[in-house]
């Protein structure tokens, strides 16, 4: 068969990896589609302030790359929708994209916010952890791209019956259209890089962390949007009731046993949360709990070392049960050292590292496409050739095939925005 | 007359992280000094120190450079010189008792809008009790 | 032994095919370099003339910004001029293959201008000078230098003449280039006597006391803007002083260049009704200070511009005064070695935090 | 005097209602240098950029200034009108009244005034600007890689392709330092095998040009147009061109002779871990010949000196323990290890694995081997226990991974600067990891850093990416139109400019004495105008001129 291929790409999934391959490819002089699920794009990467090893502001980093994504006219970024149908072989695939109604037109909306303040919806702010609510029309943050807001029909007033137009009365720009449908398109493109990312699992599962929502025992993004200036404190690490902590505990570790694999990020991002700590807060305790510290490569030990130096108390154990105290220090670690022996130690804030999974639904995705997970639930690639999936034309590059650093990510979006190139030439 | 003192501040921020923080004070709607003037330059090691010592002289009240932190510069090392030149010149206008509070060097990253805010608001305030550059000591009775 | 015959020797050995140093000019009032090979000429050189009318850096770039000679130069100058020339050279504006550098204990020079009124009264008494470094009415700069004899300097030869007698002569190689001409020659050479180095001492405590009095002593006549506006007060804007510093070396001063002279009438205009009037020539400052961020890292102390002033403006004071602040700021002495990174130039990531507002705890 | 036209939008209510636009316009109108202003309630609409479009062409307007949002959200658009109204894109300065004015001073006399002091300074700064345009320049498509190591060779396979030509040059034959190996990570795979496959491969394809036993005299030239001189042993030169070069050199292995403790070199059948893998024989025998019933693997040799973890060497070792178990059922193996780095999803389960066949592991926080009848003696002060003593046939040193031996030659050929540990440094860590500063110049294996095969061929891969989407045959290559500037006759050569630069964009010409910008590689920072003391290096679209026009206006 000699027939032409499809010279257009679609990325599924707009982060750190979807991002730089989209990039790559627009710069070839490919059209790109990129396929968002959220209302914004930059991924789990924005949620951070600092990324190490060098503690670059995760936001001016990435901010460039999302105006490049943003004005390149080969790169079409679809927010709000997911691949529902994929046809079609390598070289040519058709398929099919639901994109979810915002009710806001992006073309018509200037990014102003007067549409906020009216609402009277208060519900959890996702993006935030459920730290701070937002609105039914809401940004997920302060900065999120594109610079225009989504209304949430689930909590929307209008969804429970009533007739509330107070944003749509706001908008000067007649941007907010709630007759907007969710609706379908038919794309044809010649290759497919899968980069969903991923998600923090679920600690709940796990009753010796002790974890909810409402103790001073966070999960890592709850601390990560804590330090964050366009965070919900903006940038004050601080407890439930407002107080600074006198002492932190970092739990690495949670889940590895039960999952059976190493998250490889959480020794590096567990000690950047100390530095963030030494950072803000004087005459601070941290305490490490770890078990095997993996912070592999040039630079990740200096820093570590760097951080350690202020005075971080490393203790290696076998195992561990946290528990609100519900006096003060509120949360108690109870643990057993490398000797075997039983210690318990009183905290004022504990932070969990929990595993990394894959975005949720990969394995819908992976049955619409066709191609096989691995025993974690990850995307299955090829041993030595990491981007490769079971099937040809299809790639999987960052977090939704394994754990990995974000330089590891970029290295694979390169990887595929090549492959997809040489795939679809001829 | 110190009361309704005005001052002229002028801020050069960095395209990258300055500029975009400014930005981002904007979207939030969070306060910045009506006196605050901003000129936008690509890296904040654009920012000559002539041009610095000639607003001084042309009479601003009060001069910020806004970069990223050191270790972001969006071009690898430029600020590590901006900080080297500015201290150059901050150590003589400081030996020339040449108001050398009236310059500042902020190093504020895309994600701090809410520092934009407080550095030019602090930096302002900090200019008005200073008062009136002394180049304007005696402008013409209209 | 003397110094002309050192060099003869040297010509002899080939350790060199011509000499730069400053001959007198004909009037017999003033001194000019000269690059020269004739032995009768070499005869005439006055390798430590009283006055530095132009500082040797200055011609040594002439010489060599294009390219390096295709023949050795013995270049015999102050340890000022030579300091000047190292900077020049990590700045590629002096090719320094091919140089071998000759200084000397240097007492300080006349200001010209004095010098050129009664040539005859400096002269007949340097000889002696040379030797104790007992003089007055030298140039201010000299007299707080603290860099005069071999210490601070890149040097190759090394001519010692505070406290040696008249009839010997001290040569150190301070250099493999020095050591290899010296090698060349199967002289005898004097010893250091231990005398030397206690008059060099006294002669250097001597001067920093100098310098700490005129630094303290300018400190408060440079206070503020008002002072400073009265010390340049007398500045007509000639920009001698850039023309004649060994630093200097662009083609075109930035203060001299459209970007900065071609001013529009209105900015006058609004800058005279905001400040309550303005003096002509205006920017004489922004030239001064904007010229001292340009090259006050290198200032090696010379005195050419106060020599050069047309109005008196104690230039050269204000510029070492404040060459001694930045210079001690980076750890940075010029002319010292060529290796030494001009500060500007350089840097390194986890410094100068007290100049920069990073970080506040929220 | 060219005729500028000033746009004020109201950016609906967002701009209006705080800012006072007609009282600007009559501001404005007693300018006489501007020729027209116009409000409008939505400059970025549809509608607005039409309107704004016909407005230039019908009153003629040479220079535009704008005040509307920031140009972070509108700059590209607006360009993109003056372009379709025929106007240069340059020829325009966006005030920032938006974001920076009307939204952060609620105060709406001085947003006013502020906007109006910002116009001001635009339309003062506007008279400035230049003609600039986006050079676009040819390039080679063709690449260079160095080393025929395998990230060399899978760099080749992967950019290898019709209409662009690859050279592997390498100094002595193709494989690299897998040559010596067995088993390959994770799967067990051959070693032997998995490379014969790559180096067939490459012999196989037209596209790519090997010159073994080939040195690399020098590279010169840039991103798009490098040409290296080669010479092969038998002396003969080669002249490549290609428009990327690609650092492919393998890492070495850190030398433990230093460190007595370990006997490294002294103590008989004592091995690195890469010497052990390189022995030929079958059974794992001792240097005497005899089978070793006995041997110990320890961890993190030179971790310490190093200053950074190897990331690969815990699974190495097991995958060396497991070869050895398999090779000779009865040997016993005991790892002696600080802290178990087992980087990949499938390394838990691999370390399962060889724990259940009967591998031991020890953790260790100090040891000591010793020469001792025949045998090596191993001491250990281990967290649980300070006293272990155990004797061995064999001890396997697992050491860390250190820079190619030529790293610090290609980092000056290419003026691209080595980090702490003697590797290349990269453009930036996170978002450029396989490039360096010098453009069109990659780095992967053992350039890069401490990696196992799968780091290597990722990397390798990455690269390929990079230079796939960036030289694409028969398009050009579009240029920065921002970049630095050096005048002929002002630059006095004295290099400055040359020093500071990040990126090597900024070279002294040796004929002309004066500096030469490279337009390819400048990125436009202007760093080299404010060190340049005679004003001959400038910054297009950010001259002195317009910055200081800009602020003098403020400042009246």
């Amino acid at each position: 068969m000699t027939t032409e291929k499809n010279k257009k790409i679609l990325v599924i999934g707009a982060g750190l990896a979807g991002i730089e391959a989209s990039l790559l490819l627009a710069k070839a002089g490919r059209q790109v589609y990129l396929v968002e699920k959220e209302s914004y794009f930059g991924g789990a990467a924005i949620k951070s302030e600092e990324v190490t090893p060098n503690m670059e502001c995760a936001t001016c980093m990435l901010a460039p790359k999302q105006s490049d994504i943003l004005e390149n006219k080969n790169i079409k970024l679809l927010t709000l929708s997911e691949v529902i149908d994929v046809n079609g072989e390598a070289g040519d695939f058709t398929v099919r994209i639901k994109k979810r109604a915002r009710y806001v037109s992006i073309e018509n909306c200037i990014g102003c916010g007067a549409c906020f303040e009216p609402c009277p919806v208060s519900t959890p702010n996702e993006f935030e952890e459920e730290l701070s609510k937002r609105k039914a029309i809401y940004v997920a943050c302060a900065g999120a791209l594109p610079n225009a807001p989504v209304i949430d029909m689930e909590n929307c007033l209008r969804s429970k019956g009533e007739d509330c137009k107070l944003c749509k009365e706001a908008c000067m720009f007649d941007a907010i259209s709630y007759e907007d449908k969710d609706e379908e398109m038919t794309v044809n493109v010649g290759a497919v890089i899968i980069a969903t990312g991923y998600k923090l699992g679920d600690i709940g599962q796990f009753p010796q962390y002790g974890y909810d929502k409402k103790s001073n025992i966070y999960s890592a993004f709850e601390f990560e949007r804590l330090r964050a200036s366009n965070g919900p404190t903006s940038g004050t690490i601080q407890m439930r009731d407002g107080q600074k902590p006198k002492s932190i505990g970092l739990v690495h570790c949670v889940g590895r046993d039960e999952k059976k694999y190493c998250s490889q990020v959480c020794c590096m991002y567990l000690t950047k949360f100390a530095h963030y700590a030494f950072e803000q807060l004087e005459n601070i305790k941290v305490y490490q709990f770890y078990r095997e510290l993996t912070i592999p490569g040039k630079g990740s030990q200096k820093f570590s070392h760097e951080v350690k130096a202020k005075g971080v108390e490393m203790l290696r154990i076998k195992s561990l049960v946290i528990s609100p105290n519900g006096s003060d220090p509120p949360v108690k670690i109870e643990y057993q050292n490398e000797k075997s022996e039983k210690k318990a130690i009183d905290l004022d804030m504990v932070i969990l590292a929990p595993f990394i999974e894959p975005y949720p639904d990969t394995d819908r995705l992976a049955r619409l496409l066709q191609i096989e997970l691995d025993d974690f639930g990850f995307i299955k690639t090829a041993p030595y050739d990491s981007v490769a999936t079971s099937r040809p034309g299809i790639f999987a590059i960052g977090c939704i095939q394994s754990p990995m650093s974000m330089s590891d990510t970029t290295i694979q979006a390169h990887i595929a925005a090549g492959q997809a190139l040489a795939s679809t030439e001829g | 007359m110190t009361d309704t003192f005005e001052p002229t501040i002028i801020g050069f921020l960095c395209n990258w992280c300055s500029y975009a923080a400014a930005d981002l004070a904007g979207n939030n709607k969070f306060d910045v000094p009506a006196t605050l003037q901003t000129i936008r330059v690509m890296c904040s090691s654009r920012v000559d120190p002539v041009f610095l010592l000639s607003a001084y002289l042309h009479g601003a009240d009060g001069i910020l450079i806004a970069g990223c932190h050191p270790g972001d510069c969006h071009y690898q090392t430029g600020n590590y010189y901006t900080r080297r030149r500015f201290a150059l010149l901050h150590k003589i206008l400081e030996t020339f008792d040449l108001d050398p509070q009236r310059f500042r060097l902020s190093w504020i990253s895309a994600s701090e809008g809410q520092r934009f805010s407080q550095v030019t608001k602090d930096f302002a305030e900090h200019i008005k009790k200073l008062g009136p550059n002394s180049v304007n000591k005696k402008p013409f009775t209209e | 032994m003397t110094v002309r015959k050192l060099i003869h020797a040297f010509m002899e050995k080939k350790c060199f095919q011509a000499v730069l140093a400053p001959v007198r000019i004909p009037s017999g009032e003033s001194f000019a370099y000269e690059l020269m090979n004739d032995r009768t000429k070499i005869e005439q050189c006055e390798p430590l003339p009283p006055i530095m009318p132009i500082p040797g850096a200055r011609v040594l770039r002439d010489l060599t910004r294009k390219g390096e000679p295709d023949f050795k130069i013995l270049c015999i100058m102050h340890p000022c001029e030579i300091r000047a020339a190292v900077e020049l050279a990590k700045l590629r504006q002096v090719n320094l293959n091919n140089i071998t550098f000759m200084s000397f204990d240097c007492p300080g020079v006349f200001p010209t201008k004095d010098y050129i009124l009664e040539p005859k009264k400096y002269d007949t008494s340097y000889d002696e000078i040379l030797k104790t470094f007992e003089g007055e009415n030298f140039r201010v700069s000299c007299t707080t230098c603290i860099h005069f004899s071999d210490d601070g300097i890149m040097t190759d030869i090394h001519i010692a003449n505070l406290g040696i007698n008249g009839d010997k002569l001290l040569v150190q190689a301070l250099s493999k280039k020095g050591e290899e001409c010296l090698g060349a020659l199967d002289l005898s050479l004097d010893q250091e006597t231990s005398n030397r180095q206690e008059k060099i001492n006294t002669v250097r405590k001597k001067r920093e006391a100098n310098r700490e009095k005129l630094f303290s002593e300018i400190r408060p006549q440079v206070k503020g803007m008002d002072n400073l506006d009265s010390y340049f007060a007398d500045c007509i804007n000639c920009h001698n002083c850039m023309r004649v510093c060994p630093i200097c070396y662009c083609r075109q001063c930035f203060f001299d260049s459209s970007d900065t002279k071609r001013v529009e009438t209105d900015n006058y205009v609004s800058r005279a009704r905001k400040k309550g009037g303005i003096a002509f020539p205006t920017d004489t400052l922004l030239f001064h200070l904007g010229r001292m961020s340009h090259m006050n890292l290198s200032c090696i102390g010379c005195g050419a511009c106060e020599d050069a002033c047309a109005r008196d403006v104690p230039v050269a004071q204000i510029f070492n005064f404040m060459a001694d602040q930045l210079q001690k700021m980076f750890e940075y002495l010029p002319g010292r070695n060529i290796e030494e990174k001009i500060p500007v130039l350089t840097y390194t990531e986890d410094e100068l935090h007290e100049y920069e507002d990073a970080k506040e705890k929220p | 005097m060219s005729k500028i036209g000033l746009y004020l939008c109201k950016c609906g209510p967002n701009i209006a209602e705080v800012i006072d636009l007609d009282s600007i316009v009559q501001s404005i109108s007693q300018d006489k240098t501007v020729a027209g202003v116009q409000i409008h309630n939505l400059l970025c609409s549809e509608d607005g950029k039409k309107f704004l479009a016909e407005s230039i062409k019908k009153n003629e307007f040479e220079r535009i200034v704008i005040a509307a949002c920031s140009p972070k959200q509108h700059e590209a658009t607006f360009m993109q009108v003056l372009s379709s109204a025929g106007l240069n894109p340059y020829m325009m300065q966006l005030v920032n009244i938006r974001e920076q004015c009307a939204w952060v001073t609620p105060d709406k006399n001085a947003a006013t005034a502020k906007a109006l002091t910002c116009i001001r300074a635009a339309i003062n700064r506007v008279k400035y600007h230049a003609l600039l345009e986006k050079k676009e320049i040819e390039c080679d498509p063709g690449v260079i890689i160095i080393g025929g190591s395998i990230t060399g060779l899978e760099t080749a396979l992967r950019t290898a392709q019709h209409d662009r030509k690859v050279y592997l040059v390498e100094e002595t034959t193709l494989g690299g330092r897998i040559k010596n190996m067995r088993v390959l990570l994770p799967l067990m795979a051959s070693a032997r095998e998995i490379l014969q496959a790559k180096i067939d491969a490459v012999r196989n394809n037209k596209h790519i040009e090997i010159l073994e036993n080939c040195t690399i005299d020098d590279i010169l030239g840039f991103f798009g147009n490098f040409v290296a001189h080669v010479h092969a042993q038998d002396k003969k030169e080669h002249e490549l061109k290609a428009g990327a070069v690609v650092l492919a050199l393998d890492a070495q292995q850190f030398t433990p002779t230093g460190l007595s403790s370990f006997g490294y070199g002294q103590i008989e059948n004592v091995f690195t871990a890469a010497e052990f893998e390189a022995l030929s024989s079958d059974k794992v025998v001792t240097k005497s010949g005899k089978p070793a019933d006995s041997v110990a693997i320890i961890h993190c040799v030179g971790r310490k000196q190093l200053g950074y973890c190897s990331k690969i060497c815990c699974a190495n070792s097991m995958k060396i323990a497991r070869d050895i178990v398999s090779r000779s059922s009865g040997t016993k193996v005991i790892q002696f290890y600080k802290d178990l780095c087992l980087p990949d999803k499938s390394y838990d389960r691999f370390y399962e694995e060889t724990q259940s066949k009967g591998i031991q592991f020890i953790r260790y926080n100090e040891i000591e081997i010793e020469q001792k009848d025949g045998h090596v003696a191993v001491k250990v002060n281990s967290p649980g226990d300070e006293g272990i003593k155990i004797t061995v046939d064999m001890i396997i040193l697992s050491t860390g991974i250190t820079p190619p031996s030529r790293a610090a030659e290609f980092a000056r050929m290419f003026n691209v600067p080595i980090d702490e540990y003697g590797f290349l440094k990269q453009e930036h860590t996170i978002l450029e990891p396989v490039s360096t500063i010098t453009e069109g110049v990659f780095i992967c294996g053992g350039m890069y850093g401490p990696g196992d095969i799968t780091d290597s061929l990722a990397q390798a891969g990455a690269v390929a990416g990079k230079i796939l989407s960036s030289l694409v045959p028969g398009k050009l290559l579009e240029l920065e139109a921002k970049t630095s500037t050096v005048s002929e006759t002002m630059c006095m050569g004295c290099g400055a400019c040359v020093d500071i630069c990040a990126y090597g964009a900024v070279k002294l010409d040796q004929n002309k004495n004066i500096s030469v910008v490279n337009e390819v590689l400048c990125r436009g920072c202007g760093n080299c105008a404010s060190v340049c003391p005679s004003g001959a290096a400038g910054h297009r679209h950010f001259t002195t001129r317009q910055i200081a026009q800009e602020m003098i206006q403020i400042l009246k």
